[in-house]
């Protein structure tokens, strides 16, 4: 049962990255693409990890799995925060 | 399981190729370095592939601290090369 | 049916590789070949996963393809952006430098010759019954060693010897560094969301510097991997454009550098005295001999990465007016 | 006595963390540090006249699990010329460098550079050769750039990234050598060593790596401005005792242990990069406007000669004539190594107190400067190979090596080069003793002109004179 649940939210968290590898390739200007890339690929990583904190067998590996996420979450949203951002500041300078 | 021994040692090779083609070829000094570390990089793999000794058997832990070495050297290296490039630029545009 | 995915995971890796390898060279602009050299960093890293080598791909992601490539972007960075963006194609038939096509095909053909004659001697290596007399060795060992994570046992106490030269080369590059000037002026004050980041991300990195430290002994982590996670905060602050990073002034600066190698001198040779072989940990305080030289170790490693990344003695900080330290303007 | 071996690489190291924590009495320090490494360096030579090689596992390992130092006959004299050179070039650098913050740069890198050449020739480990390596790679550079002026900084970084380049290909040679036998101790290997793919992929790998650091012919493009910009006791260091160990490990794995590997054929190639070495080194010698510049070719050329000895080890049968073969090659790399030195020391003298060191305006400097002048004469004579100098010995059996297995082309090779080499030599020495009416008295600078009279001495009569022991200690083999 735990395996049927598991192996369904990490093929969840990989499609949800394929939709943010697709958003970057195909979507027009730099803000949208920031957009897919960030939203896609955190849901993804949250869903894959979900399916992994199943699988692992105690607690500290789960909090641990948990931590990388958070991790992640905050690095990219800050980022796409200041990538934005610098973007904006070009376009207005030039 | 000598397979996959074998396809990361022959990947570590072609790495070794390209980064030495790049440190040879290239003209300005960041992508140099950015070729020798690409090099190095492929040295270390065919350590670890070395080390490889079958998915379920423990691997050899010896090239392991050997690549653990080459890293930090490399960016010791990478480092004073990287100091070298900014004073070299630093003196063209005053002189 | 395990070891056909194991073998499409493996191709799809190893292409992905040489792929970012190759785009990383290929290119002749160099903010994209740093970018995709550290990309090229992190997948390496999984590689390392995958062969079983835990230890290296923390090393690998943090020092190979973190700092090394903060590095390269800092280096990049105040490199003056060309003109006009030469588009790399019309540069290719010229060749990056200029080079005859000549030149440029006896290079491709003498490094194609160099991984052929490479993959060659491999090929018969590997053929030959593989040798089990150092790995076993090795094993046998390693309860002597006071550790029991064997990697940690090679580099601190069997070949503990590489590792106090290594640490000698970390010095000397960072001593070479200072010869060359003085830091590189800060960068802008963060904004809101980054400092955010920032004042939550810096006492995690430490906390995990501390538990790679420890779990170094029976588990993947250890003095570099440590270090390379203290230097990274130390980064992330200096970004964040704090004047105080954490680093110690003037003659603390200089003991937290020499630590590493220091303590490790010491500890040999005190052994040495007591009658035992250079650098002969006896089994019973192995362990914490080890700790106490990987805690030094760490310090004067996150320093030393850190001052590689300022690129050079910061001023003494009490002085410095704000005004003085003459800001970039890109703000990150 | 074996703690010598380990006194040779910790006091350095001591040294240099001492010199960087007190800046202000680094001076001191570093001489008393150079003194006491000359004197472990003596102890141990002297260790290993009375008791033979000796062995030190470190940490207590097996050779095989941990790093093993060793010290034979070769290394002991190398390490013994190493201490030598380094404590007059120390001397001579506490009066070179005046600016304070000049000199506490200076110690702590110095002592570290020593610090890898001692370990270098002790270790006994693949990869702790390739860690010692490094460390001899980046702490020349480093000092190199310490003049801080562009053509100095320039190249030091192409020096840098050339010797990344030998140590990615030593070190991928040592990779393949752990994956073909398991080993990464030279002793064990030494036996395991078969003629086949893996051992003569590694070997050529290391020796390309090596040869690159060592600057042969087609590979030495980047020493001669490397050389010439890095202050005077740097590239006496750098000429000295830098390449020559690079040059060390090549002897170390060819005669030692790839010994059953090594092909005719291969060593006739060494040979041949060596006689085009000596031919263009000292060709370019002789064109070169600025003394630095001069001294820098003409170590390419001298390690061209070197580099000869190879095809006749390989022909000669083991027997006496080849062991004084061996110990022509061990005297021909001592004394250049002395006469280089004291070369380049004198040569700082000029550029100090003249300003410059271009050779068309040195007119004058015999009256100015007569110990400076006398120096260079006495290295010359080392350099050319005239009799009462080692180089001598050494050339003449490399002539006697040449005819005993018929090789005539290495006798002229040598001829052609000693020829040049007095040209280039001559040349200096016309142009020092200028006529021209000096008015000044002597300017005599006594802790810069001691030194480089003592090594240019010691190559041009010590080690002629009492040479003789050089072959008893060769006896001594791993």
């Amino acid at each position: 049962m735990i395996n049927i649940l598991s192996s369904i939210l990490i093929l969840a968290g990989v499609f949800f990255y394929l939709a943010g590898s697709i958003g970057l390739l195909r979507l027009p200007d730099l803000y949208s693409r920031l957009h897919a890339l960030t939203k896609a690929d955190n849901l993804g990583l949250g869903l894959l990890i979900a399916g992994l904190a199943l699988h692992s067998q105690d607690l500290f590996t789960v909090l641990k799995l948990l931590l990388i996420w958070l991790a992640v979450l905050a690095a990219s949203a800050t980022s796409a925060h200041l990538i934005a951002r610098q973007a904006r500041r070009q376009e207005t300078d030039s | 399981m000598m397979t996959t021994q074998i396809l990361y040692a022959l990947t570590g090779c072609v790495i070794v190729a390209l980064g030495l083609r790049g440190a040879l070829l290239h003209a300005s000094l960041l992508q140099r370095i950015v070729a020798i570390n690409v090099m190095g990089a492929g040295v270390f793999m065919l350590l670890i592939a070395v080390a490889y000794r079958g998915p379920g058997l423990p691997p050899d832990p010896l090239p392991h601290a050997l690549v653990l070495t080459g890293i930090v050297v490399a960016v010791s290296a990478t480092a004073l090369a990287l100091a070298l490039a900014r004073r070299l630029h630093a003196e063209q545009d005053d002189d | 049916m395990k070891t056909m995915t194991l073998h499409v995971f493996d191709g799809l890796l190893l292409l992905s590789i040489v792929a970012l390898a190759w785009a990383s060279l290929a290119t002749t602009d160099v903010r994209r070949s740093v970018i995709l050299f550290m990309a090229f960093g992190l997948v390496l890293a999984v590689a390392w996963g995958r062969l079983l080598a835990p230890d290296v791909a923390l090393a690998e992601a943090a020092i190979g393809a973190g700092l090394s490539g903060a590095l390269l972007l800092a280096a990049v960075h105040r490199q003056p952006r060309p003109l006009s963006p030469v588009s790399s194609n019309d540069s290719r038939h010229q060749g990056p430098n200029g080079l005859s096509i000549v030149v440029r095909w006896a290079v491709t053909l003498l490094s194609a010759a160099l991984a052929g004659t490479l993959a060659w001697a491999l090929l018969h290596a590997f053929s030959s019954t593989p040798h089990n007399m150092l790995p076993q060795a090795i094993s046998g060992n390693l309860a002597a060693s006071g550790v029991s994570n064997p990697v940690t046992a090679v580099l601190l106490n069997f070949r503990a010897y590489d590792t106090l030269l290594e640490l000698a080369v970390l010095l000397t590059a960072v001593l070479g560094i200072f010869s060359l000037g003085q830091a590189t002026p800060g960068y802008q004050p963060a904004g809101p969301v980054f400092d955010g980041l920032v004042h939550w991300l810096v006492p995690v990195l430490i906390l995990m510097a501390g538990y790679l430290l420890w779990v170094g002994a029976h588990a993947p982590g250890g003095a570099f991997q440590a270090g390379a996670a203290l230097a990274a905060a130390g980064v992330v602050l200096r970004l964040a454009g704090r004047s105080r990073i954490g680093l110690p002034d003037g003659s603390a600066l200089r003991i937290v550098m020499a630590a590493g190698v220091g303590v490790f001198l010491l500890v040999g040779l005190s052994l040495l005295l007591l009658g035992r072989p250079f650098l002969g940990y006896p089994p019973a305080w192995a362990g914490a001999l080890i700790l106490l030289i990987e805690t030094a170790a760490m310090l004067s490693i996150a320093a030393t990465l850190l001052l590689a990344f300022l690129g050079g003695q910061p001023e003494s900080t009490g002085v410095k007016a704000a005004a003085k330290q003459q800001r970039e303007e890109i703000s990150l | 006595m074996t703690d010598a071996m380990i006194g040779l690489v910790a006091l350095p190291l001591a040294g240099a963390l001492a010199t960087l924590l007190l800046p202000r009495s680094a001076t001191t320090m570093a001489i008393g540090t150079a003194l006491a490494t000359t004197i472990a360096a003596g102890l141990l030579l002297f260790g290993v006249a009375t008791q033979g090689a000796m062995h030190y596992e470190i940490g207590g390992w097996s050779a095989g699990l941990g790093i093993a130092l060793r010290a034979d006959g070769l290394s002991a004299l190398l390490l013994m010329m190493t201490a030598l050179v380094a404590l007059a070039a120390s001397v001579y650098a506490s009066a070179y460098f005046n600016a304070a913050s000049e000199r506490t740069r200076f110690w702590p890198l110095w002592l570290l550079l020593w610090t890898a050449l001692n370990a270098l020739l002790l270790s006994g480990d693949l990869f702790n050769l390739y860690v010692t390596l490094e460390l001899l790679g980046l702490s020349a550079v480093a000092l190199a750039s310490l003049g801080g002026k562009r053509a100095a900084v320039a190249a030091a970084l192409r020096y840098l990234l050339v010797g990344l380049l030998g140590s990615m290909m030593f070190l991928a040679g040592v990779s393949l050598i752990y994956a073909g036998y398991g080993t990464l101790d030279l002793a064990t290997l030494t036996n395991m060593v078969e003629p086949g793919p893996v051992a003569w992929t590694a070997l050529s790998l290391m020796t390309t790596g090596l040869l690159l650091k060592t600057a042969l012919f087609p590979l030495h493009f980047w020493l001669p401005p490397a050389h010439a910009s890095a202050p005077a006791p740097v590239s006496a260091v750098l000429s000295a005792l830098v390449v020559k160990a690079a040059f060390y490990l090549v002897l170390r794995l060819w005669l030692g242990v790839f010994a059953t590997v090594v092909t005719p054929v291969a060593a006739n190639l060494l040979g041949l990069l060596g006689a085009c070495a000596v031919l263009w080194g000292s060709w370019r010698a002789l064109q070169a406007e600025r003394l630095k510049l001069m001294a820098a070719y003409s170590t390419v050329a001298q390690l061209g000669y070197l580099f000869l000895f190879f095809p006749l080890l390989l022909a000669l049968p083991t027997g006496p004539a080849r062991d004084l073969a061996a110990g022509g090659l061990v005297l021909l790399a001592l004394t250049h190594g002395f006469a280089k030195a004291g070369l380049f020391l004198a040569i700082g003298v000029i550029q100090q107190r003249c300003g410059h060191d271009t050779i068309r305006e040195l007119d004058g400097t015999a009256q100015r400067l007569p110990a400076t002048t006398f120096a260079i004469a006495l290295a010359g004579v080392a350099l050319i190979g005239l009799p009462p100098s080692g180089a001598f010995l050494g050339k003449w059996q490399l002539l006697a090596g040449a005819v005993a297995t018929d090789q005539w082309v290495w006798l002229l090779v040598t001829a052609i080069g000693s020829l040049l080499a007095a040209a280039y030599i001559f040349r200096v020495l016309g142009h020092a003793f200028g006529h021209r009416p000096y008015t000044h008295q002597p300017v005599t600078v006594a802790r810069e002109e001691w030194p480089a009279l003592l090594l240019a001495a010691m190559a041009a009569l010590g080690l002629g004179l009492a040479g003789a022991p050089v072959w008893g200690l060769l006896e001594i083999d791993i």
